[in-house]
Parts: C-alpha cells; sequence; structure tokens
C-alpha cells in the first residue's frame, strides 16, 4: 500500500492472494460483459442522430432468441465464480484442528486478546507467520466486526455466542485491525495492529512480556475460587457431570437430542444452565451470568479444555 | 344485487367502484397479514431456538381463558357476518342490531383479555413489566415477552376495529341506503383480526 | 334472510368445533407432529371465515389471489429465516 | 423542441397561455384548494416540493460527512457529530427521498394519464398518504433539530434497544408513520392499475412505466409492514425492556437483521425498479422507436419485484449467518441481476437503428444505464461469498448502493424531472442548461464515489471518521467530487423554475413520444380526458420517419 495514491491493499496470507485473483478475473469477465453497452450506446448515439440519414431498415423489436441468451449467458458464467467464491468462503469457515487458539473479546471501543500462554493484549495482536491462528471472538455489550484488510477476512463478533476466525498470516509486518460493525460513538478509534511476527521474534515477544499463568492456569483458579469444584471437582459428592474429557464429546440432553460439547456449549451451561440440561442430572446449577464477565469465562472455557487429555473417571 | 353505495370520483358505475374498493380492502388486508407476520417469524424463531422454554413458558399462560375468548371473537364474527347480510338485504335495522352485538362481544374480548393481563402481572407472567419475585428464566422471558407485544397488537387491532363499526353504526343511523359497501369493508377488516387471533391462539397458549 | 344466516350459523358452528379439537388435540400425546395440527387447524379456520363470512365464494379468482398472496411471502420470511437459524 | 431551436426560452415574462387557463394548476387558487386536493396532480406537485426540501436536507448531510473527511482525524465533526450525521444522511434520503420519489411525483402524476383514467382509485387515501409522509417528516426534523440519533440507519440491535443515546424511538417512530404512507401509494396503484384501464388498454398495452410502478407497488404492499413490526418491536425493547431480541435473554439479534433485511433489501428495488420504467420511456423516446423485447422488459420488473424479496441474506454474510444459508442466498443473489441485465440489453438494443436526440432527458437517461451497469456489476460482485467477506461493511459497499441509487435512481428522477416538466407546467426550460447539468451530475458524481471503491478495497471501514493518512488523497477527491455534485444538482432547479416565468409553452407533444399523457394539453386539465380514449395500438408505436425505416 505504498505510492502517491494507494491502490492495493497488502497481501499477507494465501487467503488474501486467492480473494484478489478471484477480485481481478470477475473485473475481466465484467468488462467483457458490459463494454459492449458503454461502446454500443455511444455508436448508435453518432450514428442513428435524429435527422442523420443512416441505413434503418430491417428494425427487429424482440428476438427471444437474442434476449434468452444475454440473459443467460452471463448468469451462467458469474455461476463459475459463484463455486469459486463459495468454495473460498467454506474454507473460511473450517479452521484447521493444529490452529493456535487466541481468544478475543470485544468490548465498546476496544479488543482485548488473551493468548493461550496467558498473555493479554489491548487492540494489537501479535502473532507468529507461517502458523494458523484461530480466534475464538464474543461481545460484551454491541455487535462488533474484526477486520483484517490485509488477510481479506472479516467476522462479526455477536453478544452471547461465540463467532470463530482463522488466518494463516505468512508475510511478517504489521497490519492494520478495525471494527467494521457500527458499535457506537468510537466506533472510528476502534482499531488496532495485527504484528505478524517470524517464529524467533515471536518467541522472544512471548519470553518478553510478562509470562503470568497460562490461561488453563487462571482458569482452574476461577474454578476453584466460584465454587465450580465444589459439584464439578474430583472429590464432590453431588450428582453433576464430570468435566474430565468432556471437550469435544457429544452430550446426550434432557430433551433427547445429544449436542457436542464445545466452546459455545461450554459457555452457555455457566452463563444460562437451564438452557441445554445434561441428561440425567437436575437442574440445580445456579447461573454465573453476574459473576463472571466474558473474558473470564474464557479461561473457564480453557480450563475445562486443558482437562479433555485427562480420562474420565467415573461419576459417583 | 345491486352494489348500494355513493358513487365518488373517477368511477361512474357502482359495480366499478365496488370491485375497486374489495381489491383495496384485500391488498390492505395483505400488508396487515404481513405485519403479524413479522410476529410469527419471532416466534417461529424462538421456538426453534429454544423449545422447551417455549413449552414450559406457554405452559403457564391460562388456556382456558384464551379459548373462551377465541368462542367470543368468533362469535362476534358471527354478528358482523350477520350484519353485513343484513345491510345486503336492504334490513337497516336488523343490521344496527348484529353490529352492536358485535361491538359487546369485542367488548367482552378486551374485558376478558384486560382480566388476563392483570392475572399474569400478578403470576408474574410480565417479566418486563413487573419482574417476578424469583426471576425466571431468560428464554421463558423471551416468550413471554412476544406474548405481551403480540396481544397488545391484536388487541390495538380490536379496538380501531370496535371504533370503524361504532363509527359505521353511527352513519347508518343517520343514512341506511349507502352503507352497504362500507359494512362490507368494515367487516372484511372485522374478520381479518379475528382470523389474526385464530392464528395467535395456538402460536401462544397450545405450545404443548 | 333466513336463507342468507344459514351458511353463517354452520360455519360459526364448524369454527367452534375446530376451536375445541385443537384444544384437545394440544394435550393429545401426539409429539413433534403437534405444531402442525395446530397450524392445520388454524389454516382450516381461517379458511372457514374467509370462505364464508368474508364472501370469498362468490369473488373471482383475481380477488382470491389478493387475499392469500400475503401469506405466500410470510412463508418466504418464514422459510428462508429458519434455514439460517437450523444450519447455523 | 423541434421548433425551439434557441438554447435560451424566449427572453421576458411569458403570458398565461390558453391550456394553463383551464389547467389542473389553475382550478382553484387558495391555499385550501391546494392542500385539500384530490386531484392526483396537484398531490404529485405537493409530493415534489415535499421530497425536494428533503433531497437538501439530506444532501446537506451528506456535504457535512464529506467535508468532515477531508482529514484523516475528521476535525470538523466530533465522533458522534458524525454517527448522527451519516444517520440522519442515511434515514432522510432512504425514507424521505429514495423510496417516495419517482412514485409519488411521477407515479401519482402520469399513471392515471398513461392508462386514460380521470385519476386514481382511491383519491382520498392519496391525499392522506402525502400528509402521513409530511407527519412522518416533521417527526423526524424534530429528531434531527433535537439531536438526531446516532444508530445508523439500520437500527441494528442490541445497540439500538439497549446502548444508542440519541432519539432513537422517535426515528423509530418517523419511519413507522412515513412507511404507511408508501404503502397507501402502492395499494391506490394496483388497485388503479387493475381496475381504471381504458377501455383497450390491455397488459400488452400499457407503458412499461406503468408495469414497473406496478412491481414496485407490490414490493411496497409487502415488504414496508415487515419493517413497520421491526421497528415497533424494537422501540418496544427500548421503550418498556420488552426484550424481543435482546442477548441476554437469549434472543438472537441475527433475527433483528432477517427481519430488517427482508424489507430493505426489497426497499431498494422500490427505489431502482420506478426508475427502470422513467428510463424505459426515455431510451423509447430517445430512439424514437419500441422498446426492443417489451414483453422480457415488462416481466423483468415483475421478476426483479419477486425474486428481489428472496435475497436478503446477502447483507449478513459475514454477521454469523450459517455458511449454508449464505450460500443459498449468494446464488439467489447473482439470479437476482438476470431480469437487470435483460433490462439493460434491452434498452441498448433499442437505440440500435433509432432516431436518437441528445435532448437533456435522454442524457440522464443514459448516464443511468452506464453508472447502474457499473452498481450492478459491483452488486454481483459482492454477491460472491469470498469477496464479500472483505469488502462488506466498507467504502466498497458505500460506492455501489450510491452507484445504484445516485446514479441510477437519481439520475433517472432528473431524467424525468426534465422530460415531463413540459406536462407538468406546460412551459420549456433552457435546454443547454440542462445538458449541463446532465454533464455536471455525471462527472461531479463518478469523482465522489468511484475513489471510494478504491478505498474499500484498501481497507477503509465504513462509517469510519478517523482513517489512514494514506487514504487522504482518495477522501480529497471524493469530496471534491462531492462539492462539484452538489452545484450540480442545484442547477436544475434554478433554470427549471426560471421556465415558470420565462419559458415559452410547450405544446402537448414537445419531444414528439407517443402515450397517452402526451395527447392531452399541457398542462393537463384537471379532469384529465374530455372523452375516456379508446386504446387500439400497441405501446411506442413511432411512425416511421423515412421511407424503408422498416424494411
Amino acid at each position: 500500500m505504498n505510492g502517491f495514491i494507494p491502490l492495493w491493499p497488502d497481501a499477507a496470507s494465501a487467503h488474501a492472494g486467492q480473494v484478489d485473483q478471484l477480485v481481478i478475473a470477475f473485473t475481466v469477465l465484467m468488462v467483457a460483459l458490459t463494454a459492449p453497452v458503454f461502446v454500443l450506446i455511444v455508436v448508435f448515439a453518432v450514428r442513428y442522430r435524429r435527422g442523420k440519414a443512416a441505413n434503418r431498415t430491417h428494425r427487429v423489436n424482440r428476438s427471444v432468441w437474442l434476449e434468452t441468451s444475454w440473459a443467460a449467458i452471463p448468469f451462467l458464467l458469474t455461476l463459475f465464480f459463484f463455486v469459486w467464491a463459495a468454495w473460498l468462503y467454506f474454507d473460511l469457515h473450517r479452521p484447521p484442528a493444529d490452529a493456535m487458539e487466541i481468544d478475543v473479546v470485544a468490548k465498546r471501543w476496544m479488543w482485548k486478546f488473551q493468548h493461550p500462554e496467558g498473555q493479554r493484549e489491548i487492540d494489537d495482536l501479535h502473532v507468529p507467520a507461517g502458523r494458523p491462528v484461530k480466534l475464538t471472538m464474543t461481545s460484551e455489550d454491541v455487535i462488533h466486526s474484526l477486520f483484517v484488510p490485509a488477510l481479506r477476512v472479516k467476522q462479526d463478533v455477536l453478544p452471547g455466542r461465540y463467532t470463530t476466525l482463522w488466518f494463516d498470516a505468512d508475510r511478517p509486518g504489521s497490519y492494520p485491525l478495525e471494527c467494521t460493525q457500527f458499535c457506537g460513538t468510537d466506533h472510528s478509534l476502534m482499531h488496532g495492529r495485527l504484528v505478524v511476527m517470524a517464529g524467533q521474534d515471536y518467541a522472544r515477544w512471548l519470553a518478553g512480556t510478562q509470562g503470568g499463568d497460562t490461561l488453563a492456569a487462571e482458569g482452574r483458579a476461577l474454578f476453584r475460587s466460584l465454587g465450580c469444584s465444589g459439584c464439578h471437582g474430583p472429590g464432590a459428592t453431588v450428582h453433576a457431570p464430570k468435566l474430565e474429557g468432556l471437550y469435544g464429546r457429544p452430550v446426550p440432553l434432557q430433551d433427547g437430542s445429544t449436542v457436542t460439547a464445545d466452546e459455545q456449549y461450554i459457555r452457555d451451561s455457566i452463563l444460562e444452565p437451564n438452557s441445554r440440561i445434561a441428561a440425567g442430572y437436575p437442574p440445580i446449577m445456579p447461573t454465573f451470568r453476574n459473576l463472571v464477565d466474558e473474558g473470564e469465562v474464557q479461561q473457564l472455557v480453557a480450563y475445562i479444555k486443558s482437562l479433555a487429555t485427562q480420562p474420565a473417571e467415573p461419576t459417583p | 344485487m345491486a352494489e348500494r353505495l355513493k358513487l365518488r370520483e373517477p368511477f361512474a358505475d357502482p359495480a366499478h367502484q365496488a370491485a375497486a374498493d374489495r381489491m383495496g380492502m384485500f391488498v390492505f388486508l395483505g400488508t396487515e397479514v404481513m405485519l403479524f407476520g413479522g410476529i410469527l417469524a419471532v416466534a417461529l424463531a424462538d421456538r426453534i431456538r429454544h423449545p422447551e422454554a417455549m413449552i414450559a413458558a406457554s405452559s403457564r399462560l391460562d388456556l382456558w381463558l384464551g379459548g373462551i375468548n377465541t368462542a367470543v371473537l368468533l362469535t362476534s364474527s358471527l354478528a358482523m357476518a350477520i350484519a353485513v347480510a343484513a345491510m345486503h338485504q336492504d334490513r337497516p335495522r336488523v343490521a344496527l342490531g348484529a353490529l352492536s352485538a358485535t361491538v359487546a362481544l369485542g367488548l367482552a374480548f378486551l374485558g376478558l383479555k384486560a382480566l388476563e393481563y392483570g392475572q399474569d402481572y400478578a403470576d408474574g407472567l410480565m417479566p418486563a413489566l413487573a419482574p417476578p419475585a424469583e426471576p425466571t428464566d431468560p428464554a421463558q422471558a423471551l416468550f413471554l415477552n412476544l406474548y405481551l407485544a403480540a396481544t397488545a397488537l391484536h388487541a390495538v387491532h380490536l379496538t380501531i376495529g370496535i371504533g370503524l363499526v361504532l363509527w359505521l353504526a353511527s352513519r347508518i343511523a343517520r343514512r341506511p341506503e349507502e352503507q352497504a359497501m362500507t359494512t362490507e369493508l368494515t367487516g372484511l377488516y372485522w374478520h381479518f383480526v379475528d382470523i389474526v387471533w385464530v392464528f395467535l391462539y395456538p402460536v401462544l397458549y397450545l405450545v404443548r | 334472510m333466513w336463507s342468507a344466516l344459514r351458511p353463517l350459523l354452520l360455519t360459526w358452528a364448524g369454527l367452534l368445533a375446530l376451536l375445541a379439537l385443537t384444544i384437545a388435540v394440544s394435550f393429545a400425546p401426539i409429539g413433534p407432529v403437534k405444531p402442525v395440527a395446530n397450524m392445520a387447524i388454524a389454516v382450516v379456520k381461517a379458511g372457514l371465515v374467509l370462505w364464508v363470512f368474508m364472501h370469498l365464494r362468490e369473488r373471482g379468482g383475481l380477488l382470491r389471489i389478493f387475499a392469500l398472496g400475503a401469506v405466500a411471502w410470510l412463508v418466504i420470511l418464514m422459510a428462508m429465516a429458519a434455514t439460517d437459524i437450523l444450519t447455523r | 423542441m423541434t421548433d425551439i431551436q434557441a438554447g435560451l426560452p424566449a427572453s421576458g415574462i411569458v403570458p398565461e397561455t390558453a391550456e394553463e387557463r383551464v389547467s389542473y394548476l389553475r382550478a382553484g387558487h387558495s391555499l385550501r384548494s391546494w392542500l385539500l386536493t384530490t386531484d392526483h396532480k396537484r398531490i404529485a406537485i405537493l409530493y415534489l416540493i415535499a421530497i425536494t426540501a428533503f433531497f437538501f436536507i439530506g444532501g446537506a448531510a451528506a456535504a457535512l460527512i464529506r467535508l468532515d473527511l477531508l482529514t484523516p482525524q475528521g476535525d470538523l465533526l466530533s465522533n458522534e457529530g458524525y454517527n448522527r450525521a451519516f444517520t440522519i444522511h442515511g434515514v432522510i434520503m432512504v425514507w424521505f427521498f429514495l423510496i417516495p420519489s419517482i412514485p409519488t411525483t411521477f407515479g401519482n402524476f402520469l399513471i392515471p394519464l398513461m392508462i386514460g383514467a380521470r385519476d386514481l382509485a382511491f383519491p382520498r387515501l392519496n391525499l392522506l398518504s402525502w400528509y402521513i409522509y409530511v407527519l412522518g417528516g416533521l417527526v423526524t426534523i424534530y429528531v434531527l433539530v433535537t439531536g438526531g440519533v446516532d444508530t445508523g440507519w439500520t437500527f441494528y440491535t442490541p445497540l439500538s434497544s439497549m446502548f444508542a443515546n440519541g432519539h432513537v424511538v422517535a426515528a423509530a417512530a418517523a419511519v413507522f408513520i412515513v412507511g404507511f404512507s408508501s404503502i397507501l401509494t402502492g395499494l391506490n396503484f394496483i388497485v388503479t392499475v387493475h381496475t381504471l384501464r381504458a377501455p383497450g388498454m390491455g397488459w400488452g398495452r400499457l407503458p412499461l412505466f406503468v408495469w414497473s410502478h406496478y412491481a414496485t407497488s407490490l414490493v411496497l404492499v409487502l415488504a414496508t409492514p415487515v419493517l413497520a413490526v421491526t421497528l415497533a418491536l424494537m422501540a418496544a425493547e427500548r421503550l418498556f425492556g420488552i426484550g424481543i431480541f435482546d442477548p441476554a435473554l437469549g434472543g438472537d439479534p441475527l433475527l433483528y437483521q432477517h427481519l430488517f433485511w427482508f424489507y430493505s433489501h426489497p426497499a431498494v428495488y422500490i427505489m431502482i425498479l420506478p426508475a427502470m420504467g422513467v428510463v424505459s420511456e426515455l431510451v423509447a423516446a430517445a430512439a424514437h422507436k419500441p422498446v426492443f423485447g417489451y414483453w422480457f422488459v415488462a416481466f423483468s420488473s415483475l421478476a426483479i419485484a419477486v425474486i428481489g424479496f428472496l435475497v436478503w441474506g446477502h447483507h449478513m454474510f459475514v454477521a454469523g449467518q450459517s455458511m449454508y444459508a449464505s450460500a443459498v442466498f449468494s446464488f439467489l443473489s447473482i439470479a437476482v441481476a438476470v431480469p437487470s441485465a435483460i433490462k439493460v440489453y434491452n434498452w441498448t438494443a433499442t437505440l440500435y437503428k433509432g432516431h436518437i436526440s441528445l435532448e437533456p432527458p435522454f442524457l440522464f437517461a443514459m448516464s443511468f444505464i452506464g453508472l447502474f451497469v457499473i452498481g450492478g456489476l459491483t452488486g454481483l460482485m459482492l454477491a460472491l461469498l469470498a469477496v464479500d467477506v472483505h469488502v462488506h461493511d466498507t467504502t466498497f459497499v458505500i460506492a455501489h448502493f450510491h452507484y445504484i441509487m445516485v446514479g441510477g435512481t437519481v439520475s433517472a428522477f432528473f431524467g424525468a424531472l426534465h422530460y415531463w416538466w413540459p406536462k407538468f407546467t406546460g412551459r420549456t426550460y433552457s435546454r443547454i442548461w440542462g445538458r449541463l447539468s446532465a454533464i455536471f451530475i455525471f462527472l461531479g458524481f463518478n469523482l465522489t464515489f468511484f475513489p471510494q471503491f478504491l478505498l474499500g478495497y484498501l481497507g477503509m471501514p465504513r462509517r469510519y471518521h478517523v482513517y489512514d493518512p494514506a487514504f487522504q488523497v482518495l477522501h480529497v477527491l471524493s469530496t471534491a467530487g462531492a462539492s462539484l455534485l452538489g452545484v450540480a444538482y442545484v442547477l436544475p432547479f434554478a433554470y427549471l423554475l426560471y421556465s415558470l416565468r420565462h419559458g415559452a409553452p410547450a405544446g402537448p407533444n414537445p419531444w414528439p413520444a407517443t402515450g397517452l399523457e402526451w395527447t392531452v394539453p399541457s398542462p393537463p386539465p384537471k379532469h384529465n380526458f374530455d372523452r375516456i380514449p379508446v386504446v387500439t395500438e400497441a405501446p411506442y408505436a413511432y411512425p416511421v420517419e423515412r421511407r424503408g425505416d422498416d424494411g
């Protein structure tokens, strides 16, 4: 994005390159389909000017074949681009399993990022180059939208729900990161930088920043201080679902359906325990909606996910 | 049957004007279908996202009072239809009687509805207006809010309907010979408000 | 006059019967098909009111289209919104 | 116009002509005769005055926005001021200018004349619709004067219902009210076209202007009520705390977006369909030749109206909508572009072997075709899922819909104004100034909005008034274009109003063109036709000008 008038944004990921190819190819098709309209209007306006002699014989006022063809052909050509674009879009919605997980909380007019290693950042996000990164995002108030132009990715951040966004930035550099869903007074100020760093630079950055507990560790502390361990802990006597090995496993619900225990299910069970009650358990869990904010819920979710690897003991 | 109506600008022939008036009324009722349609769409969305909460909240509503109200409104529709038939048979006195029955039944519906609202208010079924002692489950509060919004909008339409019928009755009392068409149009509106309740009743009360 | 009232009274009786039916159906343990049954009965009741009380029986096809056209657009709104909510 | 070669009209005051003395303009001089009129022509004039006022208020807000964006830090307005400026610009332009512009002025005036009727089916409802419009307008002026609203014209919840601090409920009430004005206009047109066509005026003989207004009316009548109930629910949530979309209760903010866009995408077809009807008339009159493929163009209006209801999800590709639903909406959004492609190609084919004159209205029509094509194609690009992920909610989208709404609908509005002005007022205007304003509007418009395509792809978010300094040059170009556009828009009102006093009498058919409205005197008498005409031939039956024209 250099030069006196910037004309094309930087591309910092393979996906960005593919979107650029799609846009350029589609523009070529569009110019091909519409150049005749612009040219012919001018040509006809000159050649068939009122009062000017011209060969106006054989005027045809309808031709079903011609009209059907210039309706169908552009449609079919565009369908090819529809499939190409849909393929890229579906690819955006399927994060790789080994992606690095970063939790994001959007709050009126700032972005809060939480790295699994415990680092916390406001508005700026440091990520390693060449590794897929998956952002799990939620909002504490209104709808925001995380947009990184250099990666050609954008995803709205909704209150009361997790939305995800993943990217694999391969070119180190500092790229703008913005909020693109109008969220109130300082919507224009809710931007920051996505700093993509080469492997060792990122490691040095990680070491340099104050290495507090990892996200899961803070989650465990919260798990104990809020009293969750009283029911869900190993030595608990209360009949409550065991959380070891829960993450990613299908959970049978009381109304007979089953749901996989993803971040969304764990979050909902913390904030609205009665929404989807596990089968065979009484709905006695209190809501923690006013006790924890979204950032702390993400820490609890990180802790429960860290329990996924331990074997589940038989429930008492 | 010759259309008994007051001819007005651009129309020269009564049957032509009658057809236009009926078409205009049905197009207007089409817009009302889309207005209440928005609320039914919200109900469908809530039903898909929170099935058990919907069932739990709906079962807390007074099914029988709703049922009686539906019967009252259906009967008022009958009375309205009789009024329309009477006006087409040129029997204004019978029509006035039927219209007063329609108004009475309409007011009865509103009265029962107000009674029900009082009951709901006391039972904490209106979380937005009177937060109950022990807080209702959020998803149930969602349904109860929708119940309040939908029945309030319907009650507003019913009140407008009652106003229209009273205005119509006063016109028939003064000059009965030209009011057949106006009676039929008011009847169409009244029957539409009844149809809205025919759908609102199962959507709100019978979610079992 | 009586000949005009007869269809109205019959329709009214039909409507009340359908009301009783819909309440009864809501108690019957028929599980997932219940909302469909509720709506079907409501559609029949609405159809009766439209056909007899609103005299659609005596009206031409065009007016019937006008009377029922809007319902098609409502179905578009509900169906496409539901596809999103169900497959989210 | 052929007989008046001089560019400027005859100098000095032109006395009242015979037609004017008996025309609808002179049927009653008192204010009361205007404010209580049920004559569709007078109501059209009342609407023309009202929407022009709102056009300039909305335009002023746009000027504020463009001036504020001159500098990267946005020095003219505060954050709050900028948010309220673009919100009031959106609300006024969408609901108080674009949606009513062509149907309530040219639709009201011309549909009865074009189908051979003395008035619309419900004249009193027509006047009521104007009063409802004015009431909605007054509430909007109240909102504007007392501080405005800061939610954007889209009023997304939960921002609008729980966090915004402007006059959200009053703005929602204003839009709720003005919605009923559109419903009444749509209802009036549908019943009029069905019941008041002159003998012999079958559906195959309707001018395409009437076809497009019929399709617009279907959309008006079926979509607007959903907006009314959505804004009512949002206002209830804000005022009484009746949470319907409240995420804390488990409500779905996307449900608000589904209901809002179910109206708001068909609303953009309400804005463009009448413009397409105008352009069909202008292209036929410019080429002095029937429109190529009458039935295809007529049915493409209906197709746009119907398919327009199936595509709203393309506003929500990144909003958290399921990817399967997004794919369905993306496919249907590509399908909805097909009828528009038919129209554009058919208009171009109409010019082939015509007798093309470049009078001001026909210049506006050609600039419509050019700008609408660019707007339509960038719309197709936005319908592609992966592209929309990048450019959604950036100035690329702003440029796209301004190319269609300003490049399209406003150009067609000015084209219609210049084409039917002689019929409205019986006076002709200066053709030189007419052509100049068309050219200035075309240049100013492109200079304003083409840079915003580039800015959008570069990643300049929408509704931002602080931006990366590297974007400043493009913003300055855009603001320069906006100032040229602002001046160009004032020009027509100068020479058109001047023509009221000084314009030469236009006569019944100045262009000359076909259509029943050109068979009555200009300005037409109050009762339109002395005798209701009997239609015997197809529309656009232009006489063959030269031997062998028809081969």
